[in-house]
């Protein structure tokens, strides 16, 4: 077996829901309409959509350290906040020029990640786990905010960037890359689209080969009962640790995004909320698949986005009943049940054909 | 100044902490301690105490008994809530936190569509005194006797009573509950709405003191969470002491450096607490016992 | 005719909505008003609205919609400073045009935005004199811990030097904290004259209460409480005892301009709780659009401006003359110093008349000039030219 | 030769002492059983060894390293497994992807597949291979199990209770099979209570009474003690 | 004189997620009897035993209990009419000291009766010395003899013992069984016994169902159970 074919077929397994031709033709069809849209949609919708495909890759962050890892984390949001604020700081002060907002693109989610390796190695390492790393990570994320809240007085600055606390940072460049006839602004409109649309490609099928492969195998055995995983050889701290710090880079980039979405951060990015929020995307969706978290994200962003729009007062009340319904009707989440639902039928179909 | 009400104000700074940390988290640690559900809408029963407290106040009714209201009001609506979802949802714990989310969000908007963006306050009673140059809210000590109260009543009531054995085994094991004879069903329903009655009477005890707003509960929660890490998950014997070593660090923090460092303060507390007691003060104490 | 789209982003849950759901009830009645009216040179106002429950997130996600989906003709947006600098980048980006009515800290320079809402020249430097020549010249202030809270307290602490007083002490409280024993006792020991209480969002509130069962019955002065979120009819007397507040309308102002949009509005909206200072900001804001739009015989942002930049955009409003600083883009304001009772009555001891958003004009913005779209502070002025 | 040895092992709970310093020398290539009363510290025992529980004091060398500090995974990486006494499968895993976790670390692609069914052939449970293991029944997990750690081809291996749970001619098959391991080079250290397993595959009996080595030999000498009978075997086997 | 039927099952189907494991079972146990059910691993006799208490429903099929169906029942309510069950795999309450474990046990009859209690510390010597010991830190064996002293001590009419002898040492499983005899002997109690163990079926039982594939395929008596190799084939089948 050579390598390559051997790689692309972790893009399916055990641990990944979505198998054979009539899946992947699915997809292709959805990937070429998404390529296709933009053609067809005016700015706003456009740039509205990158807004939600912004949304993913925490979405995605959290299945992964959740869903799949069984550590829940409040603390994504953390990530994304540290993120936005580190490009933000780089490019107000380096300026966009020779392609540096991909550079500050780059190191920001590096800082966010350095930042998990510190966190995760002291929790892991002490032996902190299941729920209890939930609430830890929400005291740091809290923290954070409440820091970063405190630091509107003109001392809180680096460089020239002022933190400017509860208030924000803004005004930092949208990411640009440098081109021979002069440099393309991804404003967010179709520019940002086909990038953010492409960096998402690649991450959905990235994860999808890492959690079918090896990799991935050992992080669900952490999951399901560490101690045995430990006992088979797997350094289960290293394990949880390297799936920790790939989640925060994976919510480090939707805080770049969103910093250069809306060329503006805050500190309540790192709120209650906040940090509640992608918890209840990736759970509605269904939190042990990515193609779940990806679709369930897109339709609960929706969904309440549609519901602010039109159900006037009524909206945040419309969303509780969604939720409490969402949850006691479709217990693996939302997606994931459609998806399983599907697949069943399809195979009852093709059983009774034959 | 004397010595004596610097010691009196550092005391009573101390009181008024821990009175609010046990307050708010108590319901919070009955739910999230006894039945393992992180229960977001903990905020929301504190309103609800605290909007029955104060309009049965308007209407006349005494404010002890108002109070009662209040607590025995959202222990109802709690016992509501179990039965409708939470029940549903006690073998994946983890979706109740979507679930009481969504409750949360129902209840505060809700109660904004339905009673109004605000309501009026019932004034704290009882009035002041004076030590040293000091005075004080004479109510505040109320409160504070209302936390010890309510940590022995729970202490006994999980502890010393068959209803609290009872609840505790059908947490750890509820189909051996089961079979054993026990109503896992009455159990869960008890233990939900205890909790929320606990939330309520929070509610009721600071709704004197505060605004009444639907989104009100909010400013309970990261202390209410916060204490119930540094407790752990033996709500009974860690509940206090986080109270008190919380309510030290906030008292603290806040005289030394501003409301800012009383909030890191806790905030750092929790870290490090987490740090050197991963299980909390509870586990700690466990594990010195056996 | 075509409507003239007006989008409207204002916070109706969360907890900000106490004080903003009349800001959009003021929106409404002005527009039907106008509507009734004939419209806006004969053009229909049409309101687009949208709840931004109190979540900074949904004001980018909105403004971004007003301006591009929607495509309005002005937008009305925000109460927190936050918010207003969540929206602003994207109104910048879009060319659009944003009214923010509320008051706030004060310093924002940008083309894109008018500020009908009162800043800290109109409302400290009125205020802070009176208290330190009644009360004492021994200050503290209780402020909430953002921007707002912060820049309003450089103004006082400013203020009160420039007047020969001292600051006893000065407090930061962080948003959404509810209890106070421990601020009151620094205060008691601080032994100030006075309080300046910045405090913000419902929770803050709770300050009053507290430092009155404790028997706090220091005068209080304040620029924003009472003003928005009413505390003296949401807490029981006499908690806001001696409370003095700087505001350009609340709904106790007794004059017959005020008395009739105060029925106008109760009329309309019966169950209204309070007619606070933003609903009448945002209720002129309506009208000097109007104004400005019929003379300028355009909607275009920079049609308006140039008649803005003539100086002599003014009207009555329910508070009496207001006009636009072209160089700021802020309103002039006639200013109350409302005081509450023991009863929690509100009285008026004096009122000042036109008093103009001096300092960014004089601190170096000029928008008929330049438009940096940014925003300034007294420790960070604008760039010398 | 001696692969494990352990010396003085000491551990409490609060002031209970589990084990006592506990000497024990196990010869490469033998099959050996840990018998004793409940409590008496066996299961404890295996937890020292493996990394879970540390000593208070004592040491313990495999293969005459010093592995008494070591991390649990890097004890296996020296060629340790273990079956616990209760069965620690993965419980919302399917049967195969159990075993594909556990042959993973040693196996290249190409073979894994091959060696799985192998050991689903080997294990009886080819039918439940795509079956949750947490819906096995209780003997179906102990095999599970038991398949996950001999995966790891240990040089020793620790089994707890192997059998607890099968019948009589199960249990009978696990000793053959244990027997088998052995054959191939592989060192046993078994606790068990079934005397006819022990009876099956024991080469040495050491005998465990309140965390001290109370007794040790083969096991008809064991049998023949009446000491042991007392504390443990009762009449039916004296 | 035959005593009456105390429980029986009348195709009886149960099983998880909507596929059945037992398939149309029938049993039949009269009162003060000690029934052995045996069989591989996986035929599903730990799922009758849960399907009698309750634990896992009856998809057809009823059971009758003292003249009452109680199929749809909540275990809760089966225990209260006197059945007691023994789980495979103990499931104790582990942050429960064993006093709370046994005051559980009790739940149906108010406090720990001081005879009971007695009685099953007799029996089980290791549970009054580690009294309030936390049930989870105790060793395999000593969390078998608590989950079997949880159940007697609400004096249960019909016990459901899961394979009570794994884990235990062999002088105490041949106690168990002196002791399990002995209380059927004196109180009449029906026991309906899942057991590998031969020599504690042939120690207790007087006779013996032998199911495979969720059915009972043999019924023996007494003689059989005594007859080595029989007992030997029926467990290989
Ligand atoms: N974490 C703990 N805390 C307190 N006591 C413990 C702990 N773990 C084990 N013990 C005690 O240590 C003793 C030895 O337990 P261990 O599990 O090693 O026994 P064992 O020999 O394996 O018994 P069995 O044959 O019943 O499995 C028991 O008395 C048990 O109660
Ligand atoms: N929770 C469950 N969900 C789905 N299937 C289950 C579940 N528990 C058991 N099964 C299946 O039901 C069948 C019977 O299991 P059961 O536990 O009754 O067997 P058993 O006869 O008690 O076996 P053992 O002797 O191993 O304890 C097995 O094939 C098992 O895979
Ligand atoms: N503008 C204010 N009050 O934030
Ligand atoms: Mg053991
Ligand atoms: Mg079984």
């Amino acid at each position: 077996m050579n390598g390559l074919p051997g790689f692309l077929r972790l893009l399916e397994g055990p641990q990944t829901v979505g198998r054979g031709p009539a899946f992947w033709i699915v997809f292709a069809i959805v990937f070429a309409m998404a390529c296709a849209y933009p053609l067809f949609s005016d700015g706003y919708t456009v740039g509205n959509t990158v807004y939600f495909f912004v949304w993913v890759f925490i979405a995605l962050s959290l299945c992964l350290i959740w869903g799949y890892g069984g550590s829940l984390s409040f603390g994504q949001t953390a990530f994304f906040g540290i993120a936005g604020y580190s490009y933000g700081i780089l490019t107000l002060n380096f300026g966009s020029a020779y392609g540096f907002t991909l550079v500050a693109l780059v190191l920001a989610i590096a800082i966010a990640a350095l930042f998990a390796l510190l966190l995760g190695y002291f929790m892991f390492f002490g032996r902190i786990a299941g729920v209890f790393l939930g609430i830890v990570t929400l005291a740091v994320t809290l923290m954070l905010e409440r820091f970063m809240a405190q630091t509107a007085g003109p001392e809180w600055r680096i460089g020239v960037a002022r933190l400017n606390g509860f208030n924000g940072m803004s005004a930092m460049p949208p990411l640009t890359i440098p081109w021979p006839g002069g440099d393309i602004v991804l404003f967010a409109d179709i520019g940002l689209y086909y990038a953010v649309l492409g960096l998402l490609l690649l991450v959905y099928l990235g994860l999808r080969i890492l959690m079918n492969s090896a990799f991935g195998n050992v992080i669900v055995a952490i999951r399901e009962n560490p101690e045995r995983a430990e006992m088979l050889g797997y350094d289960v701290r290293k394990y949880q640790l390297i799936t920790f710090v790939i989640g925060a880079a994976l919510a480090g980039i939707s805080g770049v995004l969103y910093t250069v979405w809306g060329q503006y951060i805050t500190p309540s990015s790192m709120g209650m909320t906040a940090a509640a929020l992608p918890l209840i995307w990736v759970a509605v969706g269904g939190r042990s698949d990515l193609t779940s978290t990806l679709i369930g994200t897109l339709v609960v962003l929706a969904a309440f986005q549609a519901l602010t729009i039109y159900g006037s007062q009524y909206a945040l009340v419309f969303m509780g009943v969604l939720l409490v319904l969402t949850v006691l009707i479709a217990p693996n989440g939302l997606v994931l049940g459609v998806m399983n639902l599907i697949s069943r039928l399809a195979t009852r179909r093709s059983k009774g054909d034959v | 100044m004397d010595i004596a009400t610097h010691i009196f104000s550092a005391l009573y700074q101390f009181g008024d902490a821990f009175a609010f940390l046990v307050l708010s988290a108590c319901g919070l640690a009955v739910i999230f301690g006894m039945m393992g559900v992180i229960n977001l809408a903990h905020g929301e029963f504190i309103m609800c105490g605290a909007y029955v407290t104060a309009s049965t106040a308007h209407v006349g009714l005494p404010l002890p008994l108002a109070i009662m209201a209040g607590a025995i009001v959202a222990a109802l609506v709690g016992a509501l809530v179990e039965l409708v979802v939470i029940r549903h949802l006690y073998d994946r714990p983890l979706d109740t936190i979507v679930a009481t989310w969504g409750l949360s969000l129902i209840a505060t908007q809700g109660t904004l569509i339905l009673v109004g963006s605000s309501m009026a306050g019932v004034g704290t009673p009882f009035g002041s005194f004076q030590v040293g140059e000091y005075s004080y809210s004479i109510y505040r000590l109320v409160l504070f006797a209302s936390a010890l109260g309510v940590l022995g009543g729970l202490y006994m009531l999980f502890n010393w009573t068959r209803f609290g054995v009872l609840a505790r085994a059908t947490i750890q094991v509820p189909h051996m509950a089961a079979a054993l004879g026990v109503d896992t069903r009455l159990i869960y329903s008890l233990t939900f709405a205890c909790g929320a009655g606990l939330a309520g009477l929070a509610g009721g005890l600071y709704a004197p003191t505060m605004t009444l707003v639907p989104t009100m509960g909010a400013t309970f929660i990261m202390e209410a969470f916060v204490t119930v890490v540094i407790g752990g998950a033996d709500v009974f014997l860690g509940t206090a002491p986080a109270g008190a070593v919380l309510a030290v660090v906030k008292s603290v923090m806040t005289s030394w450096q501003g409301q800012l460092f009383g909030q890191i303060g806790l905030l750092v507390a929790v870290i490090i607490v987490v740090r050197v007691l991963p299980k909390g003060i509870s586990g700690f104490l466990l594990r010195e016992r056996t | 005719q075509t409507p003239i789209k007006l989008g409207v982003l204002e916070d109706q849950s969360g907890d900000f909505a106490v004080a903003t759901i009349g800001k959009v009830h003021a929106i409404q009645l002005a527009a039907e008003e106008i509507n009734k009216a004939g419209g806006i040179d004969g053009r229909p106002l049409e309101l687009i609205t949208y709840d931004t429950q109190s979540d900074n997130t949904r004001y980018q996600e909105f403004m971004r919609r007003v301006l591009q989906r929607d495509k309005v003709d002005v937008v009305f947006a925000g109460f927190s400073s936050a918010s207003r600098e969540a929206y602003r980048p994207i109104v910048d980006q879009f060319n659009g045009f944003a009214f923010y009515n509320n008051q706030y800290e004060g310093g924002v320079c940008d083309g894109h935005m008018i500020v009908t809402g009162a800043v800290p020249e109109q409302q400290f430097s009125t205020l802070i004199p009176y208290m330190m020549e009644k009360y004492g010249k021994n200050v503290y202030t209780l402020a909430a811990d953002y921007n707002f809270g912060q820049i309003s307290a450089e103004w006082v602490r400013n203020i009160v030097k420039e007047n020969g007083g001292k600051m006893a002490g000065e407090e930061f409280i962080p948003l959404g904290v509810s209890q106070f024993s421990q601020s009151i006792q620094n205060i008691q020991k601080a032994k100030p004259d006075f309080v300046v209480t910045l405090l913000v969002g419902t929770a803050q509130a709770s300050y009053y209460e507290q430092a009155a069962s404790a028997n706090v019955s220091l005068p209080m002065a304040s620029s924003v409480n009472v003003g928005q979120g009413y505390e003296h009819k949401r807490f029981k007397p006499p908690s806001l005892k001696d409370m003095y507040v700087t505001t350009n309308y609340i709904e106790e102002i007794d004059t017959p301009a005020s008395k009739a949009f105060y029925a106008k509005f109760k009329a309309k909206f019966p169950s209204e709780p309070y007619v606070n200072q933003e609903a009448e900001n945002s209720y002129l804001a309506v009208y000097l659009y109007k104004q400005m739009v019929e003379r300028a015989k355009s909607t275009k942002r920079e049609d308006i401006r140039k008649v803005i930049a003539v100086g002599d955009v003014c009207m009555d409003a329910p508070e009496g003359k207001v006009c636009i600083d072209p160089k700021s883009q802020h309103m002039s304001h006639t200013i109350y110093l409302a005081k509450v009772g023991a009863d929690h009555s509100i009285s008026f001891p004096k009122v000042w008349e036109g008093i103009k958003p001096y300092w960014l004009g004089d601190a170096g913005c000029d928008l008929t000039k330049k438009d940096p779209m940014a925003q300034y502070t007294p420790s960070n002025p604008p760039p010398k030219p | 030769m001696a692969l494990l040895e352990l010396r003085g092992l000491n551990k409490h709970f609060g002031g209970l002492h589990v084990t006592n310093s506990v000497d024990l020398v196990l010869e490469a290539g033998e099959i050996h059983c840990l018998i004793g009363p409940n409590g008496a510290g066996k299961s404890t025992l295996f937890r020292l060894i493996l990394g879970e529980h540390h000593p208070g004091s004592g040491d313990i060398l495999f293969a005459g390293e010093n592995i008494t500090a070591l991390k649990p995974f890097a004890r296996i990486h020296r060629g340790l497994s273990v079956k616990f006494q209760v069965p620690g499968v993965f419980k919302g895993l399917s049967v195969r992807q159990n075993l594909e976790i556990a042959l993973q670390r040693t196996h290249r692609s190409v073979e894994l597949a091959r060696e799985i069914d192998r050991l689903l052939t080997f294990l009886n449970l080819e039918a439940e291979q795509m079956q949750t293991a947490g819906n096995l029944s209780h003997g179906q997990k102990q095999w599970l199990e038991i398949g996950m750690a001999i995966s790891l081809k240990p040089q020793l291996l620790l089994l707890d209770e192997p059998t607890a749970g099968m019948s009589p001619e199960e249990t009978h098959q696990t000793g053959e099979m244990v027997q088998r391991l052995n054959a191939d080079g592989m060192t046993v250290l078994a606790i068990e209570h079934d005397m006819a397993f022990v009876r099956q595959v024991a080469q040495r009996v050491t005998v465990l009474h309140l965390g001290q080595v109370f007794a040790q030999g083969s096991i008809d000498e064991i049998v023949a003690d009446e000491r042991v009978a007392a504390i443990y075997l009762g009449q039916a086997h004296a | 004189m035959r005593k009456e039927v105390i429980l029986s099952t009348q195709a009886l189907r149960a099983g998880y997620g909507g596929k059945p494991v037992l398939q149309g079972l029938e049993i039949e146990v009269r009162e003060s009897e000690i029934v052995a059910v045996i069989g591989r691993n996986g035929v599903g006799k730990s799922t009758l035993m849960k399907s009698l208490i309750g634990l896992v429903p009856a998809m057809s099929g009823s059971i009758v209990y003292r003249g009452e169906a109680v199929e749809l029942l909540p275990p809760h309510k089966r225990a209260r009419l006197g059945m007691g069950y023994v789980p495979q795999g103990r499931d104790v309450f582990p942050r429960l000291t064993v006093a709370e474990n046994i005051a559980v046990g009790a739940a149906i009859k108010g406090d720990i009766p001081e005879e009971g209690r007695r009685r099953i510390v007799e029996a089980f010597p290791i549970l009054a010395e580690r009294w309030s010991q936390r049930a989870g830190t105790m060793s395999g064996g000593q969390q078998q003899q608590l989950a079997i002293g949880r159940v007697l001590i609400a004096d249960p009419h019909l016990i459901l013992l899961d394979e009570p002898s794994e884990g235990i040492q062999p002088n105490i499983v041949q106690d168990i069984a002196r002791n399990m005899v002995e209380l059927n002997r004196s109180t009449g109690v029906t026991i309906i016994l899942v057991e590998q163990n031969l020599d504690m079926i042939r120690a207790m039982a007087q006779r013996c169902y032998v199911m495979d594939k969720g059915r009972i395929v043999a019924s023996l008596d007494r003689a059989a159970l005594d007859d080595q190799a029989e007992m030997r084939r029926h467990l290989a089948v």
